[in-house]
C-alpha cells in the first residue's frame, strides 16, 4: 500500500544516488517540484530516464545530478533547445553526460515492456536510419512465423519512477486525467514509485470506470504537492505555462543566469512555491 | 470576405501551400510548428473534417489555438479522445492508420531523408539537435510524408551528417530494400517552392514555384544542384480568406501562449 | 468513416462466408443479435475466433456456420459445457470442427499484436504445459538481451469482427464503457467491423477523456440494435441475464431442443426481438 | 452474532478453510465458483482490506453477491478501476503483481499439475472440457496459487491426460528448471483436508483433515497413494459467524441470478 508522506521524505526514500530514475508526464503533469526537490537534496550519478527530456531534466542536468541520459527528443517544445543538456553534451559542462538516445516509440514500446514484465519491446521501427549505429542497445528479432526482422530495445526498468498526478484517495489509489503519457507504464515498471498530487480526496467521486487509476498496492510513496506540476500542467487545475518555457530559453542559455535562477527560485525556496505559481497559472488562464 | 489579394510572407505561403494538398479524408500525424499551422489552416478552411492527431495521444483533435507543444491541454480538451502513448504508438501510427506523416527536421537532403540529431560527430557534436522523437517511425508507419521545411543552404544540404529519419535512402527502390511497405516523402513544401521525389530516381525535383519565386532563389536556398520539372507550375497567390484565417490562428496562438500579437 | 447500416446490411457486407470473424466481448456486450443475424443467413465455413465462445458461438456451431474455432476457454461461464461445441468436437455434428486452442493470455497478446500491427505476440507462458504440443502455432523466441526464452503465438488478424457498444455518435464515433475486454484491439485487428449499438446519440456527453472511443475512420459499419448484447449485458443499459445462461444448458444439452429453440427464436424472428429482451432483463434487474 | 457451533456441509468448510489462508495484504486473481466464495468470504470477515482481482479486468473489486460469470457487472460496478483484457494479463498478471492466484480444475495430480482440457485423446476426446483460460498463465505468473477442489477418485488421478496448468511437474526443481520464479500451488484446499507439496519432493501431502473427516475417507476420494504429514492437525469448526456470513452471501447471489434461493 502507497504511504504518504512529504515530498522530502519521499525524494529521499525513492530517489536515491546512483540510481536510474523516469520523471514522466508527456508535457502535461511533468513532477517539476519533485526534480527541484531531487536538486537541493543534491542527488547524485542519477541515470535520468525520460522521453522529453524538458525543463525538468535541464535543470538537474545543469546542477550536476546526472551521469546518463535516456532520452528519445531533447528540446524545449516550441522554443527551441535545452541549453544545458547542449552544454552537457557539446562542452561537458558540468561533467560528461552519457547519452543513451531511442526513438519515442522505441521508448513507448520499452516502458510497456517494462510494466508487463518482459525483458524487451519488438516493434517496426528504426529501418533505415543512423540510431541503431551509435546505440548498441538496439537490436532486432526474426517473426517465427513470417521471417519479418523487427527492432528491439530492452525493456526500461528503473529504480525510480516520480510522476504528478491530479488526485489521491486516502486509501492512496492514484488518479489520473488527460493527456496520460507514459506515467501508467513508468510506475509499473519501476521497483520504487513516488507520486506528488494536486490533492488528496475522500473519494474520486463520479468517474469513468476507464480513468487511468494506479491502484495504492502498485505505489511506493505519495506527497501532496499542490501546483507541483507547474510550470508544466494539471489537467482541471491549471494551464501550461508557455510563457515561462519561453523564458526559460533566455534564462538557461548561459551557465550564470542558469546559477543565478536556481539558486534564488529552487535552492532557496521550497515546494510551497508551486501552489503560489499553479495559483498565478491559473488566474492567467 | 474580401477577395482582393493581399501581401504575404513566404512562411505564409508554405503553410498555405501545404494546408492546400489536405482533405477531409485525411488522418494526419501532426508535428509542432509549421505543419501544425498547416493542418489546423486546412481544417479552418477547405477540409473541416480532416483527422489531426498529435503524438501526446489525441485523437481527432480541433485545437482553436495552435499548441505550442504537442501535449497541450487545448489539444486533450478538443480532442474525440486522448490514448495513452505507448498505445499511440502501437495501435494508431504502427497501426497503419495515419494516411499522412507531417515532418520538419533541421537539414533534409535530396532524398528528403531528414537530420534532427546532431550536426558533426554523433558522440562529439558540434550542434546536438533534439533528436528523433516521433519521426523515425512516423516516415516509416504513415502511409505518405510531407515534409515543411524553409530553404536555405545550411538546411538543404549535399550529404547528411546523420540519418535521423528515412526517407527514399540513396534513391529509388531503398524502401521496398528495406522492406517499408509505405510511400515515403511525397512532397517537400517549403517557404519557395513545391519539390517532388521524381519518379524514376525519386530524387527531390522542383515542381512548383510559389508567386514571384524564382529558380535561381530556390536553388540558392539548396545545398545540392536542384532538378526541375519540366512542367513548372506556379503556386496559386494566396487567397484572403486563406491569409486572413491563417493570421486570426496566429493572433489567437500568439494571444493564448502569452505573448503580445 | 463508419457507414451506418441495417444489422442485416452489416452482417452481409462484413462477415462473408468462409471469412475469419471475431466476434468478441468478454463476457459483457457480446453481440448475440449479430450472432443471430448471421446464423439466419445461413453463413457458412466461417474461422470463429473469441477468447470465450460462450452462447453466442455455441449457437453458431450448433447451427453448422463454423468449421474453425480459435479459442481459450470453452464453457458456459458460472454452469458448465458448451453442449453444441462439445457435440460438435466429441462426435462432429453437425459437421467436424477444427479447433486451434490458446490459453487467455496468448490470445489477448494476439488481439493486441494485431490491433498493433505486428505479425506475433511475445508474452511470458505455456510454461510445461501441453498446450503446445497440440498447437503448432505456439513458438517462441529468445531475447536479444537476456537469452531468456519467451512463448510467442501469431497475431490475430481477422478479417472481421464484430462488436456491441453503448453509443454511437452520428458521425460514426464508439463508445464502450464497463468492462472493455479485448474489443478495442478486435477492432483494430480486423479488415473489416460491424458495430451493433445499443443507441445513436448526437453527442457522448461529459464523459472521461480516457474512455474507450473508437473513431469512426477505424470502424466499417454500425447498425442500431437496442438490447442486441442480450442475455448478454450492456452496462447503464440492461443486466446480465444470468438466468438465460442457466437455462441454456438445458436447451442446447441435446439436438432436438436446440434444434426447436433456434427455430422459433432466432431463424423465425428479427433483430426487433432483442430490445423486447433486454427490456425484460431490465426490469427484471 | 451467535458462536453457538452449526452445522456446515463439507463445500462450506472447503470454503471457509480456503477464506482463512487469506490476509489484507494479498492482491488475488479470483476464479468463478469456490475461488470466489472463499476471497470474498474472506473479504467479509477477516480481511476487509484483500484485494481481489478477476481476468475480466476488475482491479479491487468488492461484489455484494457472487458473479456468476467472471465478467458479471457487479464486478465492474464495485471495481476500483477497470482495465482492457489485454493489459489484464501483460501489467498485472504477467507484470508481476499479483500474491495469490486461485485455480481450481477438472482433474489434480499429486504434484498439483492441473487438467481442465480434455478427458482422452486430444484430437479425439471422450469429454472436452472448457480449456485453460486463464489458468496456464495464472500458474506461472503469480507468487503463490492455491487449488480449490472437492475430492473425488476421478479428480485426484494418478495421471493427467493433458497438462493445462503446470504445478510442480514431476517433482521438485521442475519449476526452477523451466525457469519459473514463482512458487507454484502450495495450498490445496479440499472439501476434506488441505494438502500441501512437500519440501523435499513437492509431493502433495494432507497436513489438515477437517472436523470429522478420516484419512480413509481421504484416500477414498484421491486416485493414488496419499502421503499424510507427521503432525496432522485438525482444522478448526467454521465458526457461527463464518456460516452465516457465507449463507449469506450464497443466498443474495441465487436471488440475484435469479434462482430461488
Amino acid at each position: 500500500m502507497a504511504e504518504f508522506v512529504s515530498l522530502a521524505e519521499g525524494i529521499e526514500s525513492v530517489v536515491r544516488d546512483g540510481c536510474s530514475v523516469a520523471m514522466e508526464g508527456f508535457t502535461h503533469l511533468i513532477p517539476h517540484a519533485a526534480g527541484h526537490e531531487a536538486i537541493r537534496q543534491g542527488r547524485k550519478r542519477l541515470t535520468l530516464i525520460r522521453m522529453t527530456p524538458d525543463l525538468i531534466y535541464d535543470q538537474m542536468i545543469g546542477m550536476g545530478c546526472a551521469e546518463k541520459l535516456v532520452f528519445s527528443w531533447g528540446g524545449n517544445p516550441g522554443v527551441g533547445s535545452l541549453h544545458r543538456l547542449r552544454d552537457a553534451v557539446e562542452n561537458g559542462w558540468p561533467h560528461r553526460l552519457e547519452l543513451e538516445e531511442h526513438s519515442h516509440a522505441a521508448m513507448a514500446n520499452a516502458y510497456e515492456a517494462g510494466a508487463a514484465n518482459l525483458p524487451f519491446a519488438v516493434f517496426r521501427g528504426y529501418k533505415g536510419v543512423d540510431l541503431p549505429k551509435v546505440n548498441p542497445r538496439i537490436k532486432s528479432v526474426t517473426c517465427p512465423y513470417t521471417g519479418e526482422v523487427l527492432a528491439t530495445v530492452p525493456a526500461i526498468r528503473p529504480d525510480a519512477a516520480v510522476i504528478h498526478a491530479q488526485k489521491a484517495d486516502r486509501e492512496g489509489n492514484v488518479l489520473l486525467e488527460g493527456i496520460v503519457g507514459v506515467q501508467k507504464e513508468a510506475v509499473l515498471a519501476a521497483k520504487r514509485s513516488l507520486v506528488t498530487v494536486e490533492e488528496i480526496v475522500e473519494d474520486f467521486g463520479p468517474r469513468n470506470a476507464n480513468a487511468v487509476i494506479l491502484p495504492s498496492w502498485a505505489v511506493t510513496a505519495i506527497a501532496r504537492v499542490p501546483g507541483g506540476a507547474y510550470p508544466s500542467y494539471a489537467h482541471g487545475y491549471y494551464k501550461r505555462a508557455n510563457d515561462f518555457y519561453i523564458a526559460w530559453d533566455k534564462i538557461a542559455r548561459e551557465r550564470d543566469t542558469f546559477m543565478a535562477w536556481m539558486k534564488a527560485n529552487i535552492l532557496e525556496q521550497g515546494p510551497e512555491v508551486f501552489a503560489h505559481h499553479a495559483g498565478l497559472a491559473r488566474q492567467a488562464a | 470576405m474580401s477577395h482582393t489579394p493581399m501581401s504575404h510572407t513566404a512562411t505564409e505561403m508554405m503553410s498555405i501551400a501545404a494546408a492546400r494538398l489536405l482533405t477531409d479524408d485525411d488522418v494526419c500525424f501532426v508535428g509542432i510548428g509549421a505543419p501544425s499551422a498547416a493542418c489546423n489552416l486546412a481544417r479552418l478552411t477547405h477540409a473541416p473534417k480532416i483527422t489531426l492527431i498529435y503524438e501526446s495521444g489525441t485523437l481527432s483533435t480541433r485545437p482553436s489555438v495552435l499548441p505550442l507543444s504537442i501535449g497541450d491541454g487545448e489539444l486533450c480538451d478538443t480532442a474525440l479522445t486522448t490514448v495513452g502513448v505507448p498505445e499511440m504508438f502501437r495501435y494508431w501510427l504502427q497501426g497503419g492508420r495515419i494516411t499522412i506523416g507531417f515532418l520538419g527536421g533541421a537539414q533534409i537532403d535530396r532524398f528528403a531523408n531528414l537530420n534532427t540529431t546532431v550536426v558533426g560527430d554523433y558522440a562529439a557534436p558540434k550542434v546536438r539537435l533534439p533528436g528523433g522523437g516521433g519521426a523515425p517511425e512516423i516516415a516509416g508507419n504513415c502511409r505518405e510524408i510531407f515534409i515543411t521545411m524553409a530553404m536555405g543552404s545550411r538546411a538543404f544540404v549535399e550529404t547528411l551528417p546523420f540519418i535521423t529519419s528515412f526517407g527514399h535512402g540513396k534513391g529509388k527502390g531503398d524502401r521496398e530494400r528495406l522492406g517499408l511497405k509505405t510511400r515515403g516523402p511525397t512532397k517537400v513544401i517549403t517557404d519557395l517552392c513545391v519539390m517532388e521525389p521524381d519518379a524514376e530516381t525519386a530524387e527531390l525535383t522542383v515542381t512548383a514555384l510559389h508567386p514571384g519565386v524564382t529558380r535561381d532563389q530556390v536553388q540558392a536556398g539548396c545545398g545540392w544542384t536542384l532538378r526541375f520539372a519540366g512542367e513548372l507550375v506556379e503556386t496559386s497567390a494566396p487567397t484572403a480568406q486563406e491569409i486572413e484565417i491563417l493570421r486570426d490562428l496566429h493572433a489567437r496562438t500568439k494571444r493564448a501562449h502569452g505573448v503580445a500579437a
